[in-house]
This record gives structure tokens, C-alpha cells and sequence, in this order.
């Protein structure tokens, strides 16, 4: 609800600070700040007047939350008649502040709005700072599949697959050219130099049945020469050669390769 | 292994999307002790701290989280083209009350308000600030709230301790309620 | 103005949600000059190429990109198995405004959740929890959202009528989402 303020400085105008009270006890501990007053000693006739007034401007401005505000200022008006009532004889007994009523909650509610300014005053995430607020899939490369060497076994198996697939295929022998293993061997080295890598297959392709024997002969030999190196995903998948660039390659255990 | 301790956590902390707590570092980290752990973190957070860097590394909510740097807030507005998210001064203080007195019910919330706050609890609740802890065993069960974790990472706290207490709230005299008014 | 400048690059290159182009970066920060720009992005580089750091600053697909160093791929394949859910927080707050206010546009998502969810509504999609249900007539035809059949599935809803309170909403996303990416 926005207060009014009456604006005092003479010139007859009269502002509405759109500034909004919280509530009963937010215009009480305004008054307060208002008049620099020591909240524990509130001059309760004049903070009543004022809460009235205020109550009534509230009103004036139609505006539809005075109803919140009126058990307070019945709370004011009553302190305020009490406070008129003489102080008890009773030579021991100190009578109560009637104030006391409205000193603890607007103390305590003082005390709480401290309390929120001090956080409103934190750094805010979404507000001051910000992180990042999408799921990190992108930011690393989808994982690469784990290689394995493959074992003789495997080379054997794959190559009996080869050779389970080229009965089918007609081959024309007489434009083909018979090599020896020595140039097979030079022949794999140099297509692995153009291409880092080669599917397994891919050496096989268009063969004759002949020819398949020696490419494979050709694949361990350079294998036993540690200069290709053949591997498949852990899970077993497409084969793949290799040039070997570098002594110790980066593979697993290959205590099992040829 | 330090440097690379270093730069492993780091990489954590850039993809992780919660602040991450010391035990799941070292869950993540074989080999890693926690101490080992903690003293990389706080390296880092050093690192961090130099003004050429975008980001902080802050501790809140129990773990670590790479959080912007407060002074980029204006061109992070500007890249996300959307107004950051805001909270009414009631729904502040609202939340002021339930983070210093939980578990609290909503009726010593209005009590020490003042006004009626449904409404404010509701979206306080939506935006996972709030929570219910539990129920009142008086007639009609009434509800008990309590701030959230997600609360802890909003207003950077480690956790509730990191608030100071109401009572270093006390030397309230007109003075000093005055300066208060002045800068809220 | 150029350690500013890399640190401001750094925030928002640690904010963004795909390949970041000078033209953006130029865009979000008035008043450097390309030229500025694309030598402060260069230093950063050089800064990341350290072996301390957890990050690499990388040109992809027309932008630059912080991703983790390809060597800690082991520690982040740990990392996200004991990563309890997949879905971010702020994935989660969006899918249940969509569950809960479907159908529902872009527009109104970003209003109540008060950020950009471009990125996030793509990864939901992706995800195969939302999916576009029709287009809403109105100047440039924006794109109303739903749930899938994969929602209700993944959350084991018979229907929409179904879904849980909000705040149960939230308490039980955590575990089932958990047991989806198990078998997913």
C-alpha cells in the first residue's frame, strides 16, 4: 500500500511517496524513524494522532488494505487512555509500560526488517550473479569409445568373414595383378600413409581369393614388425589399422596380439 | 598432482550444475584425499579472486559452485535478454522471518508481520525458497516452514550459520533505525 | 579495459549456452571494438592452454567454446555416474511449468521462471519430454509446448490429471529420474 506522505515543506503541495508500508507495524516503526524517536520511550499521544492520520489519508485514497491497519490503531488508542490512568500507589509493584504492548513486537519485527535488508543486500544468484543454467552435455566431447587391440583370434575370425563374403563376388582374374607378400606389405604402409586409419575391411576389398591370403599374411607380418596395429571399440565392434607413429602406443594391454 | 588436482576440480566445478560438495569431489577423484581436495579448492578459489577472471568460486549450499562475477551483472542482463528474477520487499522480509525463526508456523509469521501472508508463503514456495518441514500437533494441523537448500544458493550461504544472529540486531535507537530507512 | 575485458569474456563464455561468435560477444559488450575483442578471446586461449587450468577455450562451429581438457574425460565419465539427476535444476523448474501450465509458449516460461530457456527447452526436447503442440496465432506465430507421452512415462503418470502437487513434483523428480537414465 502506498503511504502518503504530507509534505510539510510549505508550499501547500501534497505528495504521495509510492513507497509501500508492509503493514501496521511498518508505519508505526516509520513514525518513529520519522520523529527520531528512542522506540523503547514513544510519545504515544503524538504517534497515535499521526497513525490516525495516516490511517485516514489510507482511507481517503481508497486504498483497499486500511482494513489491515485498524486493529493497531485500536492497540494505540488504548495504551494512549491507559497511559492517562494515574500510576498505582503500590509502593512495590512497578506498574507496567502499557507501552510494553507495542514495544517487543515493533522491536522484534525492527530487528527482522534488519535482518531482510541485510539480505536483500547479499549477492543474489539470478539477480547479481548468475551460473550457468543448462545441462553441461555440450561443454565435453561425447565419449570416445574405449580401442582395443584385437587378438589373433579376433584377426582370424574377422578374416574368416572376409572370406565367407568374397565367395559370392565374381572376379575377373585376368585384370588382376598377383603380388608377393613383400609387395602387399609396402602396399598397406603406403595406403596407411595416405589415410591415418583403414577399416579392417577395407584392405580386403575386391580381391581375389588368392590375393585376400596374402593381404592377411601381409597384416600380420606387419603387426609381428610392430608397425600397424589393428584395434576394435572394448565392446567389439568395426576393426580398424593403424600406423604405428610412435614406440609405445596408447592402447591397453597387448600381451594377446599377435 | 596438485596442478592437475587443480585443474581437475576445476573442470568439475565448470560442468558441474550444483555446487558440489567435497565428498562427491572425492568421490570423483580417486587417490584424492579430502584434504588434498579442500587445500586445491581454496588454491583455486585464490586463483579466482584476481581480477582478470569472470567468475568467483564460492561456497554455498554445502558445496562449490563457479558463480559470475557481481560487477558483469549489467552485461549478463544484456546477453540473457531477460530481467532477473526479483523478490517484492515483503517476500524479503517474509523470508528474512522464516530463515531467522524456523521452523516457524504462518500465524507467528502474520504475528510478527503485522499482515496476512498466504499469498507471499505461496510464491515463496514456488520459487523453492521455502519449504514445509512438517506439521504442528495442534487442532488442525497447522503447517511449519523452513527454508530450502535452493535458499542457501540464492543468497550465497554456506548454510544457516553463516546468518548473523537477531541479537547482533539490538542497539536499535532512533539513530540507527533512521540510517536504516535512509539506504532501504 | 583489457583485463576487464578477457574477465568479462570469461563470464559469458562460462554462461553460454552454445559456440559463442565475436559478433555476440560485441553485441553484449558496448563499446570494444572487434579488434579488442578477438585479442582479449586469444589471450584468454593462452590462459587456458595452461596445464593448471580444467578448461579449453575452443573455436567451434563459428563461436568459442569452454569445454572441459579431453584428458579428464575418465573423471567426468565418474563424475556423471554418481551425478543423482540428470536434469538440471533449472531443466526441472521448466518442466514442471510446462507439465503443470501446458499448453504454454516460450514467452509465458521465461515470465514466470524469469530467464531464458531457450537452451533448456532444447534440451527437453531432445530429451523427448516436451514437444511442440501447435502454434499459437499471434505476430510470429510462437510455438506452444507440451508434455510427451515420455513424460508420463518417465514419471509414471497414467495422465496429466495425475501429476502431483508441485512441491511433491519436486521431491520425487530427483529418484525417478535417477532410475530413468539406469535404463535409458
Amino acid at each position: 500500500m502506498p503511504p502518503a506522505t504530507n509534505d510539510a515543506s510549505g508550499d501547500g503541495s501534497f505528495s504521495v511517496r509510492l513507497e509501500p508500508f508492509e503493514g501496521p507495524l511498518d508505519l508505526l516503526l516509520f513514525l518513529v524513524r520519522k520523529n527520531e524517536l528512542d522506540i523503547y520511550d514513544i510519545p504515544i499521544a503524538r504517534v497515535t494522532k499521526q497513525y490516525l492520520e495516516y490511517i485516514d489519508l489510507i482511507r481517503t485514497l481508497n486504498l483497499d488494505q486500511a482494513g489491515d491497519f485498524l486493529a493497531m490503531a485500536a492497540t494505540l488508542v488504548h495504551i494512549k487512555s491507559r497511559m492517562l490512568l494515574p500510576e498505582p500507589a503500590g509502593p512495590e509493584e512497578e506498574a507496567e509500560d502499557p507501552r510494553q504492548e507495542i514495544i517487543q513486537p515493533l522491536l522484534e519485527y525492527a530487528r527482522l526488517k534488519e535482518a531482510a535488508a541485510l539480505l536483500e543486500k547479499r549477492h543474489l544468484l539470478d539477480r547479481d550473479v548468475f551460473t550457468r543454467d543448462f545441462v553441461s552435455d555440450e561443454l565435453f566431447d561425447p565419449e570416445e569409445e574405449e580401442l582395443v587391440r584385437v587378438s589373433l583370434f579376433d584377426l582370424l575370425s574377422a578374416f574368416k568373414e572376409v572370406i565367407a563374403h568374397s565367395t559370392g563376388k565374381v572376379l575377373l582374374a585376368l585384370d588382376r595383378f598377383e603380388c608377393t607378400l613383400e609387395e602387399k606389405v609396402s602396399d598397406i604402409l603406403e595406403r596407411l600413409g595416405r589415410s591415418r586409419n583403414l577399416l579392417f575391411t577395407e584392405l580386403f576389398t575386391d580381391l581375389h581369393r588368392r590375393e585376400l591370403v596374402v593381404t592377411f599374411l601381409a597384416i600380420l607380418e606387419l603387426l609381428k614388425l610392430n608397425l600397424i596395429q589393428v584395434v576394435q571399440p572394448a565392446q567389439g565392434g568395426i576393426m580398424r589399422v593403424y600406423l604405428v607413429t610412435q614406440p609405445s602406443p596408447a592402447y591397453g594391454s597387448d600381451d594377446n596380439t599377435t | 598432482m596438485t596442478t592437475q588436482l587443480k585443474a581437475i576440480i576445476e573442470c568439475l566445478l565448470y560442468l558441474a550444475e550444483e555446487p558440489l560438495p567435497v565428498k562427491r569431489l572425492r568421490e570423483t577423484i580417486p587417490g584424492a584425499e579430502t584434504r588434498e581436495i579442500v587445500s586445491a579448492v581454496e588454491e583455486l578459489q585464490q586463483d579466482y579472486e584476481s581480477e582478470s577472471r569472470g567468475m568467483e568460486l564460492r561456497e554455498v549450499a554445502g558445496g562449490y559452485q563457479l558463480r559470475s562475477r557481481p560487477e558483469f551483472k549489467d552485461y549478463i542482463k544484456r546477453f540473457r535478454r531477460v530481467e532477473p528474477s526479483r523478490l517484492s520487499r515483503a517476500a524479503m522480509e517474509t523470508l528474512a522471518i522464516i530463515a531467522y525463526k524456523q521452523p516457524i508456523l504462518k500465524s507467528e509469521v502474520e504475528r510478527l508481520r503485522g499482515v496476512e501472508v498466504g499469498g507471499i508463503l505461496r510464491t515463496l514456495m514456488e520459487k523453492g525458497l521455502i519449504r514445509v518441514v512438517g506439521r504442528k500437533n495442534l487442532p488442525g494441523r497447522p503447517i511449519i516452514y523452513g527454508t530450502t537448500k535452493k535458499f542457501l544458493g540464492v543468497f550465497e550461504l554456506k548454510d544457516l550459520s553463516e546468518l548473523p544472529t537477531l541479537e547482533e540486531f539490538t542497539q536499535i535507537t532512533g539513530e540507527t533505525l533512521h540510517a536504516y530507512r535512509e539506504d532501504s
